[in-house]
């Protein structure tokens, strides 16, 4: 628990004349749940994008338990712990569930090179994706095409993939987009869950303040690519700063 | 389908080449080998098409590539056909490294265009480099020598005995793609065609496994291409011009893409439709642009795909 | 204009008239000569025709066709080879070797033919040559002209199935080498194909006139890659390198389009000496019509005005009333080839390809074209092909051949053992 | 040396600008269509062979036949369109390029058994056909008029994409189709015209080439079709302002490599063609 999990120092990228980070400070400690909140355009998924490695900052430093990631390639930081899912449905539509599954499994255990072996044959790795797909409640499913799951199953299987990885911290965007309320207490049990368990750390990205205030135990608010407010959910509700700016547009209730 | 039952359509399908081998005329075998090496290529150049989705323009440059190499190989260094054979696929995988190092950077429309673009510089450079290549002319009487093992020797010079050196690399190869296709390679392939962010975030190196894919597709087009060389006894730099490179993107496309058999079917539509269309016009484009639009229009998972689904739809209803 | 409809019905009349005169029974067409006392030939004599019919070269392919199928169509009329019809069968060997092998392997193997016709390209014929070995049937070269085909495949790798009976590169080479020492052009250079075509007879040329005429000089040299449409900057450079003379091999349509694109930057006015060694071709001087400037000289492997003789010109009256058109040279190589083929058979009695290649080695021939002999050694028919500058005629739409010179073949055809200069012209006797 | 370099530029010049008419059509349908026609070339061969046909057989003036043969062929292009390529624009790109592939195959043949396999020599242009003497040597007059007209193109084009409403609405389409759908725009009648009118400008580049190139042969739209790609590709695949340069630099490449690097010829062209493509994707003279 000494040194953080992930470190963010003096991280900066501009669009032109947008900025969606600047000069951000950031470190992230293990098995604490964060979620990043902040207005449209506050520079939230600029963030996560520039973390797992799909943009390239402008300047700035990324460390990942110790270790400078700023300029690894997105496969090598997955391969440390640094995972992620996406806002919009992102999974391999054509291939079974089972299968989804299976790809990070195999990159995670270097099994994924095989030219000759079969899938079927890596036991290990058949297991994994049972017991991923137990989890996620989609072990029913596990020969049918992704494309056959309803919106909110594909999300599902989204986070599945994205915890097939074998991340140490996961970036979860908007993972509830899109669900209706029984699939979305479906995965959020999951998350509360598997974090209790401790081995993955979570953040999330959600606009859905209930879900935040509920699940997070530190939130931290973007703002221009600003970072306005960081701390437990109960100081970032009391921070007049980030409801000024924030959270008086929207959770007025 | 059922295991057991692709068991015994492949040892029939085996069966039947041998046959062809053993009791069909000069030119049916000649045909037939001409189909097995278009497969070999098809199933190859599948890998890359069919599987991770990616549109190769100048295949035929590694095609040329193997050729060139088994037949510089059987000229100035030693005439044993499997050591020219291997030096071809060798010579063509090595090609398909390099070209593949910059043309994996892109997809789609770009990737297509860029392997077009590798593809012509290859034909330029086959076309311009007279002192190695014959210009135009090509190389040729290229020989068939006998496979030497050891004490044994075994003649492959009739056309007869030349089929069955074809039908073993054919049967290796569809053997090899065939385990490729279920191996984790072949599944982070698929993944790539359908979603290369994903699986970029699943862990895995997408460029890298692209260029693998080219690389082996490469490698088959040069084995292809190298046993070409030994049927028709001769090689010229058109092997590498663009329109050899949409043979495979015909033949994949008329039997299939993403079946692992449509390369194959392809194959014997694709030689067999222009040898009978032959025999009765002189317009055998007409015809053959006719037919490519039916199967466009009326089976567009290839006829093997659209066969397959009508007989799953019937077996459904029935 | 329909090259298919066409040819299934010229087959059908064919069919007629060779129906009737079998109607009117053997007291009529007796069977006399040779074969009449040996009728070893069973069955019709199949001949398998390849030459390209598709892309932008499909043009050669039909003036193939209308010498072969008008000679089928004569011969079978006569009464057939040694009594049996010919059957033939044409393909589209397009440009590709693969298919060119394909076809002669479909002929042998499949359709049964006993000999073979064709072959346009020169790396065909190269590819083509190996497998006849192997298939045994003879090979009628009516078009490729490289000369690697009767000095190495027949000549030194003793492929004896193949003959030629056009002329080869040393006509447009050799023999225009043998024209140029005679005109006062000291400097010469080339706008020829990029490609083994070109590159042969340039070489050629400047081999055999650097013999002839010590002291000439080649200034410039300006390659076309197969397909060039835009011969502008090629006409460029040699327009820069201001030579007397101008020697193109460039060919077909090519070669109109560059004439066309010449005559517009004025090179005809600054050099004065061309020499186009395939300009005779039909094609070329239909398609260049008024546009051909006079004096250019131009030659190629038959020219329908030459020989002058009354067989000739009812050969050609003959064609132009079948056809509607004057016979191109292929025209006359694949018309001949039908009667050296009947001539071969019935002498030696067989269709079988050994006999026949015996009857063909040294075989004389009067065709259209004049007197052919098939040199035994490699198979190269000699025959006389004229060049000439081109006038102007007001019998035709099109230039024609003028002044015509003759240099004879024996002169300028490379001899065996083609090798060292003593195989090449001049020759001392 | 000035007289050839100034002859080389100039063959460059009309070069470049008799391929920019063929690949201005090819630009526009891929920027809006996102189809790669290769049947592109048959509209140009078929422009060509009409145009040919109605100065020959229909006696009509040049500019008549420059006028009737492209109008013909958008004919065509409106029947390939609409029955045949509209349904496969849902379908992957190789089963597009399949499709215009084999309409490649049957247009060569049908021109073939239609006008006859052997190629044809073309007539001269009346008022065009003559020379005049640039830097001491004689350049055709016709070529002077491609170079004229291949700006004229480009002009008119741009006034119609920026200027006019239709304009507008294509440049709309182009860069978001589900977009100008959902404002109203009839995609598939807008997909109908951009591609009749892509056919029209490559039979127009067909038509113009009778006197430009001197020859019609079956097949001379596989020759042309290729380096338009080439010229598509190194604008940036959709642009109009890069085709039109980038024809420009491969007419001055061909002409230039011709006379100073003559063993490289197409190489070049490739060469180029894949720099870009690695470097600078969007195209040679895009703004980044």
């Amino acid at each position: 628990m000494t040194a953080p999990l992930l470190e963010v120092r003096d991280l900066s990228k501009a669009f032109g004349n947008v900025v969606t980070a600047n000069n951000l400070n950031l470190s992230l400690t293990a098995g604490v749940l964060t979620s990043i909140i902040g207005p449209n355009g506050a520079g939230k998924s600029t963030l996560i994008n520039i973390l797992t490695g799909f943009i390239p900052p402008d300047s700035g430093r990324i460390i990942f338990q110790s270790q400078d990631i700023t300029y690894e390639p997105i496969y090598r930081r997955v391969r440390l712990g640094l995972c992620r899912s996406f806002q919009v449905v992102n999974v391999f539509t054509g291939l079974t569930l089972f299968e989804n599954i299976s790809i990070p499994i195999l990159a995670a255990h270097r099994r994924a090179n095989g030219l000759f072996s079969t899938v079927s044959g890596e036991k290990a790795v058949r297991e994994e994706a049972h017991r991923i797909l137990q989890r996620i409640g989609l072990q029913e499913q596990g020969d049918l095409p992704a494309s056959a799951l309803s919106h909110g199953d594909q999300r599902v299987l989204e986070v599945g993939i994205a915890l097939a990885a074998r991340p140490k911290l996961l970036f979860l965007d908007e993972p509830t987009a899109g669900m209706n309320p029984v699939e979305r207490i479906k995965i959020l049990e999951n998350i509360r869950q598997l974090s209790q368990e401790g081995e993955v750390t979570f953040v999330i990205v959600e606009h859905d303040m209930d879900i935040v205030f509920s699940l997070s135990e530190r939130v931290i608010v973007l703002h221009r690519g600003d970072v306005i407010g960081d701390g437990p959910p109960e100081q970032i509700k009391a921070d007049p700063h980030v409801r000024e700016v924030y959270l008086g547009e929207e959770v007025v209730a | 389908m059922n295991r057991s039952w692709t068991y015994i359509l492949a040892a029939l399908g085996i069966a039947v080449l041998i046959g062809i081998g053993l009791f069909s005329s000069r030119f049916i075998l000649y045909l037939t080998m001409r189909v097995m090496i278009l497969s070999i290529f098809a199933m190859g150049y599948n890998i890359l098409f069919g599987r991770t989705g990616l549109l190769s323009f100048g295949h035929a440059a590694f095609y040329a590539t193997g050729a060139y190499g088994v037949a510089l190989c059987t000229i100035h260094v030693h005439s044993h056909p499997v050591l020219a054979v291997v030096a071809g696929v060798i010579a063509a995988a090595v090609m398909a490294l390099i070209i593949g190092f910059f043309c994996v950077r892109h997809t789609e429309i770009y990737f297509a265009m860029l392997t077009l673009a590798f593809g012509m510089m290859v034909f330029s450079l086959m076309w311009n480099v007279r002192g190695i290549t014959g210009g135009d002319d090509g190389l040729s009487g290229i020989i068939r020598a006998p496979i030497s093992l050891g004490l044994i020797s075994i003649p492959i010079m009739k056309d007869s005995q030349y089929y069955f050196f074809v039908l073993m690399f054919f049967v290796v190869s569809v053997l090899l793609i065939h385990r490729i296709g279920r191996s984790p390679f072949g599944l982070v392939l698929a993944s790539i065609r359908e979603n290369h962010v994903r699986t970029e975030f699943a862990g895995l190196p997408v460029k890298r496994y692209r260029l693998a894919a080219f690389v082996i597709s490469g490698a088959f087009a040069g084995l292809a291409g190298g046993l070409a060389v030994f049927l028709e006894s001769n090689v010229t730099p058109f092997a590498a011009h663009w329109s050899r490179s949409a043979d495979p993107v015909l033949v994949s496309l008329m039997g299939g893409l993403q079946t692992f058999s449509g390369p194959l079917v392809g194959s014997v539509l694709f030689v067999v439709l222009r040898e009978l269309i032959e025999r009765f016009t002189h317009n055998w484009m007409l015809w053959f642009g006719l037919i490519l639009l039916a199967i466009i229009m009326g089976f567009r998972g290839g006829i093997v795909g659209s066969t397959a689904a009508l007989l799953k739809r019937s077996s459904e209803q029935g | 204009m329909d090259g298919q409809g066409m040819k299934r019905r010229d087959f059908i009349k064919a069919g007629l008239l060779t129906a009737a005169a079998s109607a009117l029974g053997p007291g009529v067409m007796k069977p006399v000569g040779l074969w009449a006392a040996t009728p070893s030939i069973k069955g019709p004599v199949k001949v398998g025709y390849q030459a390209v019919l598709s892309g932008t070269l499909a043009g050669y392919g039909e003036f193939h066709k209308m010498g072969a199928v008008m000679a089928v169509e004569e011969i079978n009329a006569a009464g057939g080879i040694a009594g049996q019809k010919i059957e033939m069968e044409i393909r589209d060997s397009t440009l590709a070797a693969p298919t060119a092998i394909q076809n002669v392997r479909y002929f042998v193997d499949s359709w049964g033919a006993d000999l073979l016709a064709g072959v346009d390209s020169s790396g065909q014929a190269l590819a083509v040559a190996p497998v006849m070995g192997q298939l045994d049937r003879v090979l009628m070269v009516t078009h490729a002209a490289t000369e690697k085909l009767t000095e190495e495949e027949v000549f030194k790798k003793g492929v004896r199935q193949v003959f030629r009976i056009c002329t080869p590169t040393y006509q447009d080479g050799n023999a225009a080498a043998f024209v140029a020492k005679d005109l006062p052009a000291m400097s010469w250079a080339t706008i020829n194909p990029k490609y083994e075509y070109g590159f042969t007879t340039w070489n050629m040329f400047k081999e055999t006139l650097g013999k002839l005429k010590p002291g000439v000089q080649f200034t410039a040299e300006s390659w076309a890659p197969f397909g060039t449409t835009d011969f502008r900057p090629h006409i460029n450079t040699i327009m820069d390198a201001k030579p007397e003379g101008l020697y193109s091999v460039v060919w077909a349509g090519e070669l109109i389009t560059m004439m066309k694109q010449a005559k517009q930057a004025g090179l005809f006015e600054k050099i004065k000496h061309v020499m186009l060694p395939v300009g005779a071709a039909m094609d070329v001087l239909e398609g260049l019509g008024a546009e051909m400037p006079d004096n250019i000289w131009i030659s190629g492997r038959y020219f329908f005005l030459y020989p002058d003789t009354p067989q000739n010109k009812d050969w050609v009256a003959r064609f132009k009333k079948r056809w509607n058109h004057y016979p191109a040279y292929v025209s006359e190589t694949a018309y001949s080839t039908m009667f050296a083929f009947k001539k071969a058979i019935e002498a030696a009695g067989s269709k079988e390809t050994g006999p026949v290649i015996k009857a063909l080695e040294g075989m004389e021939l009067d065709g259209p074209a004049g007197k052919r002999v098939f040199r035994k050694e490699d198979h190269q028919a000699m025959y006389d092909v004229p060049w000439g500058l081109t006038v102007s005629s007001p019998n035709y739409p099109f230039k024609i051949m003028g002044k015509q010179i003759v240099i004879p073949a024996k002169e300028f055809f490379n001899r065996p053992p083609f090798e060292g200069d003593a195989s090449k012209p001049p020759f001392k006797s | 040396m000035v007289q050839s370099l100034v002859h080389v530029c100039l063959a460059g010049i009309s070069a470049g600008m008799f391929i920019w008419l063929v690949a201005s059509g090819l630009t526009l349908i891929f920027g809006v269509l996102r189809v790669l026609n290769f049947a592109h070339g048959s509209f140009y061969m078929l422009g060509a062979y009409l145009c040919y046909t109605f100065l020959r057989f229909a006696g009509v003036d040049f500019w008549l036949g420059v006028l009737l043969g492209p109008l013909v062929v958008c004919v065509v292009g409106y029947f390939m369109e609409r029955f045949l390529l509209r349904h496969v624009y849902p379908l992957e790109l190789p089963y597009q390029l399949l499709l215009t592939f084999a309409m490649v195959l049957i247009f060569d043949e049908l021109v073939k058994m239609i006008w006859g396999a052997g190629s044809i020599g073309s007539p001269t242009v009346p008022g065009l056909s003559g020379s005049v003497s640039i830097a001491g040597r004689d350049f055709p007059v016709y070529n002077l008029f491609i170079i004229a007209v291949g700006p004229l193109v480009a002009l008119g084009l741009w006034a119609m994409l920026e200027k006019m409403w239709w304009g507008r609405i294509i440049r709309a389409a182009a860069s978001d189709r589900e977009m100008a759908a959902a404002i109203g725009v009839k995609v598939p009648a807008l997909y109908t015209g951009v591609f009749v009118f892509g056919a029209w400008l490559s039979a127009l580049g067909g038509a113009l080439a009778v006197p430009y190139v001197g020859l019609l042969t079956t097949g001379m739209g596989e020759a042309i079709i290729i380096e338009a790609f080439v010229v598509v590709v190194i604008g940036g695949l959709g642009s109009l302002k890069g085709a039109f340069l980038g024809a420009l630099v491969i007419g001055l490449l061909t002409s230039f490599g011709t006379r100073f690097i003559p063993t490289l010829d197409m190489f070049l062209t490739f060469i180029l063609m894949a720099a870009v493509l690695l470097w600078r994707p969007q195209g040679f003279f895009a703004e980044s």
